[in-house]
């Protein structure tokens, strides 16, 4: 049996969020070699663009420091960010990947001293706060960044902002003619961990989700909430900046629903609980109704569903609203049937925040080869046949949350480990 | 679309009535736009929203039976009608028939009884659904040679000319159902401003307000008022129960509301027939319109 | 360490050079703190820079470089050296960064990181390594159900010989009844066959897994890599050693016959999911009371949980439980009505559409709470979409879906009264569970939520034989970002004894604990640390000469890495040790130290700080930070640019738990004007990654308010205070605030002294 | 036309009714569907006018009860916006069912006087007598279907509405139009109505 052992013992990780991240350390962690893929300029993901997670409502961050001082200590691992996927050829044991690496314009001399964000007054909209502010043309992905390094937007390219930028830079950090690269790379197994987006609440017609800036999606309100969003951490009305006195929660906005999501998202109802937190602490006198169709808070999470629901100011509604108008004073309003009471409702509020679902990023960079199987809505699920050399983790495999995401990464590593073979 | 392209059309009742500016307006607009409309042979009732709880389902699905075997004799092209309600009962059926071959078996048998057959299957299709996807606004643009410049049009949706077709491929995914923008750029095509009006797919109560106005002028009222406060000249909708509900009940709801509205709502049709540069009465049927499209009747020839 | 050759390097980059005179570093290193290596450089982390540090290495002249430049959070691998200790001074985000440049106060800051920098250098040695004799690397699996069977072959999948070991007499415990499984693959629509048989037979047909049925373990006693186990079959006891152990026992029923309310006892025919399960897996579904086979069954969903007198918790499978038993019977009897009365259905995930299939089928589905099921087995519910009480006559039979009790302690064990003194002392987070929805028990103490049934490992350690459990009864960790953070090394636990979950998550589930313990083996093999210090090679020292056998490091350390031999001296077992130190901060003589951390190094540092006189109208205040999120906020305050106090030197620490009083009592002895802790969340819903650390550091600083009242100081010029990784924008202010509290006090008057 | 529906059962919950409306009701299989989000009721332009709109109504099927359901005021205002319909998470046809019922509670005799029975009488009569929907006689029926009080008094409301109609030749008098084979659409439609009997599914299956 020699011959037919891995060529390569290399573990490849594919998608550098908290599921990437969590496979690619355990993996490591065993002793084997690993390396991590991230689309974008820094670790983390979805979690890191997180304010806090339910039920105990501590940062991601917190988190993501100790997995960053293991992966500081990990002369196994290696990181690389901006990297994504071009092709895959072979199979267990022997995979050749080829990696497309977009540019960064800004090399590993960068020590993240920030001259060269000052030296321009050229701003993008900021994708770290889903479009809700601007960031410097040049800017750190944000302050607990890993790698601490910097990027140039590729719109300040080939504009005199861009000398400006270069310019500013002691250290020959900027690279304005980075092409990016192409490189292969030889692994026994891959772990692909490429997450999710959340659903386009455009697509919600009836929702009107352009009509205000008051109506929000969940990902954004936590960019409202976070200490460093665009708001620090005040969770006001984005069209004035006032603060809120009413807030309403829309679940499923896209999930169950046949016409979108067909399948749950198993963590709005918990990120909207969370969400009614993160607005009580603020204010003493507001009022938060959530809207759902089945308040799905799973196993120990009940707790947290039940200890939200003490409060007296924030209000459950068995109701999918059918629509969101805006009423002449520019208030987002709820019309609907509460289920319960058979009460027509039309009310309007200062914030409503649609709890948008999850689906898949499998595109742009984060399509697995063909050989994996998918359902109908893009998760990838494990094979029971196939080589099995390309492992499912997070949610890629389905609509998980943080918690679940990390045990399917660490059973994914160990998978991973069992692809390529016994350490010799 | 170089040369023109051959439709049964099928006009409906209103044509005769309530409706009949729609027709005029249409067939007049179609040449103009490469659209041959061949009326279809002996049509009768689509059922409308109401047929079935007197006639029965079946009944009521043999309605539009008999005029898909009509078509079906005249020819392979495609049937083409203006009218909201049979647009949606007659495309309706198709679509159950072409699915559903046991539903087939008994309109057969049924058709049968006058010597007639639907054993192939035709494609109905909605009026404004032609002119997006087979005429094409620029088409709409270059025919334009009286541009209604300085009107400010409400463009009207209602319901039933998008849902519950338009995002089906069936009904040619030709716009949204809740915010559809056909309209608006057959106003904008016509030289015409189209007002911002958010309530361009609210209900204007049907059949309802036929029956019980007293239940559904609210609904109109709405309809109007916000029309008036973007400023609006004139109305223009695809509907003709749409357009004969909310021109027809305005005394009434200033009588119940003590408003005072007095806004034309014309056809969609009858703006394009005045762009075009054709005449006001015989081509745009404005005389047929009770509250007068003044500012359409200075701009037309 | 023989002897230490230090060097300064001191990078003017990043605003570095023009925030201090850079030049008086370097003179200041060369001079007042004799370093024989002191060099100043534009860019240290350039090439260059690294080539300059490197070539001294390489001559010998330096062999503990100090790097006076960014935060040792960045640029690891830039400045880790072979052959060489590395020193990080943060001149950058705690002085150029968070001072305003040029001022006097911010050169004595950066003049103060230096002097601690060479101070926590000349008490610094490269670890001694040590690694324990006669590791094994098989992992024992507790539990023969399908969870610990697929641990089992996970674990032999990865080269490992496994030990499985099961109570009763057959492998596949509950899942081993179950007809049909819910589906977990595509289409997600219909039950799946049950693959349980299968399963059993790879283990039994796997060589490398040693089954041992109708065993329980009487004592498990060792660490990671040598734990050493006696088993008892009947009156058989055999001695086993393993070098990890994954805990998979599962779960029981709740107890329906306390369910009387929804009539069970009341009437033969209503039934628990349990029995169904049992009817449908061995001939079919008849009622007990005749025989027949039911036409109208109803199904009473949360029979026991989500109830504050039952269950708080949520059992989480029994919705979808539930639904395949429905279809299972619609199946079998397609004129049969079948009824599910929920409160919230949950069918999370793809599972939706297994809620869906069973729409399709005809199921119907009634929201609402059971008032009462009658011995006619009439149901009466009210029904919340109807908004009326309908009273559901003429059932058939009535199911009741009673939810998960996990099996965290063995209930046909008795519970050892240690076992109860160790939950009762140990923390186990009561939050959010055991106070969810129910008042009285916010305030309730742990031992009144203490599990029935003895231990399972029954664990020879100080701090008892348990297996740490939440609230709830079910078993660590409460750790979202790391579910399998255990509080007893080398030991996982995974499937319904961690959280209700079903048999696909519980395989998973076993994988990932199964990783776990190949990560813990491969410690103990290195005698590094594991999560969340992982690599570290350092570990307790005891000096037993002065030892006074206190028992507080026995008591407080978290991991019970420490026992107590017979005539209660410490014993360490180094590979369950998590190197947080917090021994070490426990011992009031001192004795415990690590050779990369010890007391004598932070005094030393403490004490290497210059400490204006009194007339300079210049306090010094002394903040021990944690490494994990307080000293990591502090950074981000600087890269935010926020200005940081002047008068305030920051010393980063493992853990609060590691802190020594005497560092406090140190630092006022030498003129310190305040002293303050930093760490993170604790509490019910703590975040300290070494459990109880910043607590134990704030039951300290209690303490320590008499020590500086017998110095005659007001006791508020010492405090500990909770911030968390995200605060770096509050962080700042929470110090501004104590300085002018300590203002208040007006300066030490023990300076110069 | 189709076999009588099970009559109500004492107790709530009898799946016969709802069986019964599953296989005899335009769109009535897709009912099982609904998970009772309440998006139908709240997106009706009306639903003000509706007792307990779709939503409920589907539970009260479920429930077994005939009476009720055939009685509420939801199946006869139903404008046929399909709102509901094109919002529905579940994909039911909300519109074709709630209008088939109003069917049904004509056919099983539920209602006598409810103006959109009457009205759809008026309807059909033209449809059949014309093989077209002549406005005029259709509505001048519908209002002589109330009786003469409420024709007068409807007739001279709408009296002004109906002479601007005619003004603009929207409104034609004289003969009404007339399709050519009147006796062959009535044989299609009364061969459709003994069909639509002989193949409906009966009551409790």
């Amino acid at each position: 049996m020699a011959n037919q052992g891995p060529t390569s013992q290399t573990i490849l990780v594919v998608g550098g969020g908290i599921a990437g991240v969590t496979a690619a350390v355990e993996a490591a962690e065993t002793g084997y070699d690993v390396i991590l893929l991230e689309r974008g300029p820094a670790l983390g993901g979805r979690v890191a663009q997180l304010n806090r997670y339910f039920p105990k409502l501590c940062h991601p961050t917190c988190g993501l420091e100790i997995n960053f001082q293991r992966i500081r200590k990990l002369k196994n691992l290696r990181v690389v960010t901006m990297a994504s996927v071009a092709d895959v050829k072979g199979d267990k044991g022997n995979y050749t990947v080829s990696v497309n690496v977009a540019a960064r314009y800004v090399n590993a001399n960068c020590t993240a001293c920030g001259a060269c964000a000052e030296a321009t007054d050229m701003e993008v909209d900021s994708a770290f706060n889903y479009g809700l502010s601007k960031t410097k043309a040049a800017y750190l992905p944000h302050e607990h960044a890993f790698p601490m390094r910097y990027v140039v937007a590729p719109e300040a390219i080939g504009t005199p902002e861009a000398d400006k930028i270069k310019a500013a830079c002691k250290y020959d950090a900027v690279n304005l003619d980075d092409q990016g690269e192409t490189f292969d790379v030889a692994c026994g197994a891959i772990v692909w961990a490429t997450g999710w987006e959340p659903y386009d609440p455009v697509k919600l017609e009836s929702y009107n989700y352009n009509l205000s800036p008051d109506i929000i999606t969940n990902v954004q309100m936590e960019r409202l909430a976070n200490h460093d969003g665009p708001t620090e951490g005040r969770i006001v009305r984005p069209s004035n900046g006032e603060p809120v006195r009413t807030v309403a929660m829309i679940q499923c906005a896209g999930s169950r629903d046949h016409n979108h999501l067909p399948y749950c998202s198993r963590i709005c109802c918990l990120g909207s609980l969370k969400h009614a937190a993160y607005v009580r602490e603020q204010y003493a006198d507001v009022q938060v109704d959530i809207y759902y169709i089945d308040l799905r808070a799973h196993d120990k999470l009940e707790a947290f569903y039940q200890r939200v629901a003490a409060d007296p100011q924030v209000n459950f509604i068995k109701s999918k609203p059918a629509s969101v108008s805006v009423d002449g004073d520019g208030n987002p309003v709820l019309h609907g049937e509460d289920t319960i009471t058979r009460e027509l409702y039309e009310r309007p509020y200062d914030l409503v925040v649609l709890a948008t679902g999850m689906k898949p990023a499998a595109s742009n960079g984060y399509a697995p080869p063909m050989s994996v199987e998918r359902d109908e809505y893009g998760f990838l699920v494990p094979s029971l046949e196939g080589d099995g050399g390309i492992i499912p983790a997070g949610v890629a495999a389905g609509p998980l949350d943080v918690s679940m995401s990390v045990q399917s990464a660490t059973a994914a590593a160990l998978k991973a480990i069992q692809a390529v073979g016994q350490k010799s | 679309m170089s040369e023109s392209k051959k439709f049964t059309y099928y006009p409906g009742c209103s044509s005769l009535g309530s409706g009949a500016h729609l027709d005029r307006s249409l067939r007049a607009i179609a040449p103009k736009l490469g659209i041959e409309l061949e009326e279809l042979e002996d049509w009768n009732c689509c059922g409308a929203s109401v047929g079935h709880i007197e006639g029965g389902q079946l009944a009521n699905t043999a309605l539009s039976g008999r005029n898909l075997a009509h078509a079906q004799e005249q020819g392979p092209q495609d049937i083409v009608t203006g009218c909201a309600a049979c647009y949606l009962n007659t495309h309706g059926a198709a679509e159950k028939i072409k699915s559903d071959v046991k539903l087939r078996e008994n309109i057969n048998e049924a058709l049968g009884a006058a010597d007639m057959k639907y054993d192939e299957d035709r494609r109905v299709r909605h009026a404004c659904e032609v002119i997006v996807n087979e005429v094409g606004l620029d088409k709409v643009r270059e025919t334009v040679s009286n541009p209604l410049t300085g009107i400010k049009v409400a463009g009207y949706v209602g319901c039933q000319t998008v849902r519950p077709f338009a995002e089906t491929e069936g009904g040619g995914e030709y716009d949204t159902f809740d915010d559809p923008e056909f309209l608006d750029d057959f106003i904008e095509a016509c030289g015409a401003e189209a007002v911002e009006y958010d309530v361009k797919t609210a209900c204007c109560g049907g059949s309802v307000s036929v029956m019980k106005p007293e239940k559904t002028l609210h609904l109109i009222k709405k309809i109007l008022e916000k029309a008036v406060e973007a400023g609006a000249d004139v109305i223009a909708t695809p509907c003709p129960l749409c357009q004969t509900n909310v021109e027809m009940y305005q005394p009434a709801i200033n009588k119940q509301f003590g408003t005072d509205f007095n806004i034309p709502v014309v056809f969609y049709s009858q703006l394009m027939a005045v762009a075009f540069g054709m005449d006001g009465k015989k081509d745009a049927a404005l005389d047929q319109n009770i509250i007068k499209a003044k500012k359409l009747e200075e701009k037309a020839k | 360490m023989a002897d230490r050759k230090p060097g300064v390097y001191v990078c003017k980059g990043c605003g570095i050079g023009e925030a201090v005179d850079c030049g008086a570093l370097e003179s200041l290193a060369s001079g007042d703190l004799k370093v024989p290596v002191s060099r100043q450089h534009e860019f240290l982390c350039s090439e260059d820079g690294v080539a300059t540090i490197e070539k001294d290495i390489a001559d010998g002249t330096v062999n503990q470089p100090v790097i006076a430049a960014c935060s040792q959070r960045v640029m690891a691998d830039r400045f880790e050296f072979d052959g060489a200790t590395t020193v990080r001074a943060n001149l950058r985000e705690w002085v150029a960064w968070a001072r305003p440049a040029g001022e006097e106060d911010t050169q004595m800051a950066a003049a103060d990181q230096i002097r601690m920098g060479v101070a926590q250098a000349s008490r610094m040695a490269p670890p001694e390594v040590r690694i324990e004799e006669g590791l094994s690397t098989r992992i024992m699996v507790v539990g023969g159900g399908s969870t610990g069977l697929n641990a089992a072959l996970e674990a032999s999948a990865a080269g490992h010989e496994v030990l499985l070991v099961e109570k009763t007499r057959d492998l596949g415990g509950w899942s081993a009844k179950w007809s049909k499984r819910m589906p977990h693959r595509p289409p997600y629509r219909d039950p799946q066959d049950n693959d349980v048989a299968a399963l059993i037979d790879r283990v039994q047909g796997d060589k490398a897994i040693v089954v041992q049925t109708e065993t329980t373990v009487a004592e498990t006693s060792g660490m990671p890599g040598k734990f050493e186990v006696s088993l008892v079959n009947g009156a058989a006891a055999t001695k086993e050693t393993v070098g990890a152990i994954v805990v998979a026992t599962g779960w029981r029923p709740y107890d329906a016959t306390k369910l009387g309310h929804l009539g069970y006892g009341a009437s033969p025919d209503v039934v628990t999911g349990i029995e169904l399960e049992g009817m449908l897996a061995n001939g079919g579904v008849k009622r007990k009371s005749d025989g027949a086979a039911p036409n109208n069954i109803a199904f009473v969903l949360c029979a026991g949980s989500r109830d504050p007198d039952h269950l708080p918790y949520c059992s989480s499978v029994c919705c979808g439980a539930s639904i395949k038993q429905a279809l299972q019977i619609r199946a079998a009897n397609p004129d049969a009505m079948v009824y599910i009365i929920f409160q919230e259905l949950r069918t999370p995930g793809t599972a939706e559409e297994f809620y869906r299939q069973a729409q399709e089928e005809g199921i119907v589905f009634m929201k609402g709470k059971v008032n009462s099921v009658g011995s006619d087995l009439t149901v009466t519910v009210d029904d919340a979409l109807l908004g009326q009480e309908v009273p559901m006559a003429g059932l058939d039979m009535v199911v009741l879906a009673t939810g998960m009790v996990p099996n965290a302690t063995d209930p046909d064990k008795t519970a050892s009264e240690n076992g109860a003194e160790q939950l009762a002392n140990d923390i186990n987070p009561v939050a959010p569970i055991a106070r969810a929805g129910d008042a009285e028990a916010e305030n309730a103490a742990w031992s009144a939520a203490t599990p029935e049934g003895g231990s399972i490992l029954n664990l020879q350690y100080r701090q008892g034989p348990h297996l740490p459990m939440l609230a709830d009864g079910f078993a660590d960790s409460h750790f979202i970002c790391f579910p399998y953070e255990t509080r007893r090394t080398g030991i996982y636990t995974c499937g319904p004894v961690r959280r209700p979950m079903d048999i696909a998550e519980s395989a998973e589930d076993a994988a990932g604990a199964v990783l776990k313990a190949i990560q813990a083996i491969r410690g103990a093999q290195a005698g590094m640390a594991v999560h969340p210090r992982v690599g570290d090679l350092s570990f307790p020292k005891f000096g037993l000469d002065i030892c006074t056998r206190c028992r507080r490091c026995t008591v407080e350390c978290p991991f019970g890495a420490i026992d107590e031999d017979e005539d209660g001296w410490p014993v360490l077992s180094a590979s369950r040790c998590r190197r947080c130190g917090t021994c070490m901060g426990a011992c009031p003589v001192r004795t415990i130290s690590f050779d990369n951390y010890n007391v004598q190094m932070v005094s030393d540092m403490i004490g290497a700080v210059e400490i204006p006189d009194e007339f300079s109208e210049k306090y010094r205040i002394l903040i021990l930070a944690c490494e994990n999120d307080a000293a990591p906020a502090l950074d981000m305050a600087g890269i935010n640019r926020h200005t940081l106090n002047a008068e305030v030197r920051v010393i980063p620490v493992r853990c609060l738990g590691s802190v020594s009083m005497l560092w406090i009592s140190d630092a006022f002895q030498r003129g310190y004007d305040g002293a303050m802790l930093m760490g993170c969340r604790s509490g019910d819903d703590y975040q300290c990654h070494f459990i109880k650390g910043s607590l134990i550091g704030q039951e300290r600083m209690k303490n320590i308010g008499e020590t500086l009242q017998s110095l005659m100081l007001e006791d508020g010029r010492a405090r500990a205070v909770e911030v968390s990784i995200a605060d770096s924008a509050k962080v700042g202010k929470v110090i501004d605030e104590f300085v002018e509290e300590i203002r208040g006090y007006g300066m030490n008057p023990f300076k110069g002294f | 036309m189709t076999l009588a529906p099970p009559e109500q059962a004492a107790r709530k919950y009898d799946l016969n009714f709802a069986r019964w409306v599953r296989d005899n009701v335009n769109g009535g299989e897709k009912m099982s569907m609904c998970m009772q989000c309440g998006m139908c009721s709240g997106s009706c332009p009306i639903g003000t006018e509706m007792d307990h709109g779709p939503r409920k109504l589907f539970m009260m099927i479920r429930a077994g009860m005939k009476d009720e359901v055939f009685n509420s005021s939801t199946i006869w205002n139903c404008t046929s916006c399909y709102n509901c319909t094109v919002r529905c998470p579940r994909g039911i046809p909300v519109t074709y069912i709630i209008q088939d019922l109003a069917a049904k509670s004509v056919e099983l005799g539920y209602v006598k006087k409810v103006q959109n029975a009457r009205f759809a009488k008026a309807f059909w009569w033209s449809a059949r007598t014309f093989g077209r929907t002549d406005e005029r006689l259709m509505t001048a029926k519908y209002y002589w279907s109330g009786g003469l009080v409420d024709f007068v008094k409807r007739s001279l409301g709408n009296l002004t509405i109906a002479l601007s109609m005619v003004r603009t030749k929207r409104m034609h008098i004289g003969a009404p139009h007339k399709i050519k084979d009147v006796k062959g659409l009535r044989a299609i439609l009364a061969k459709a109505a003994e069909i639509d009997v002989r193949e409906s599914k009966g009551g409790a299956s």
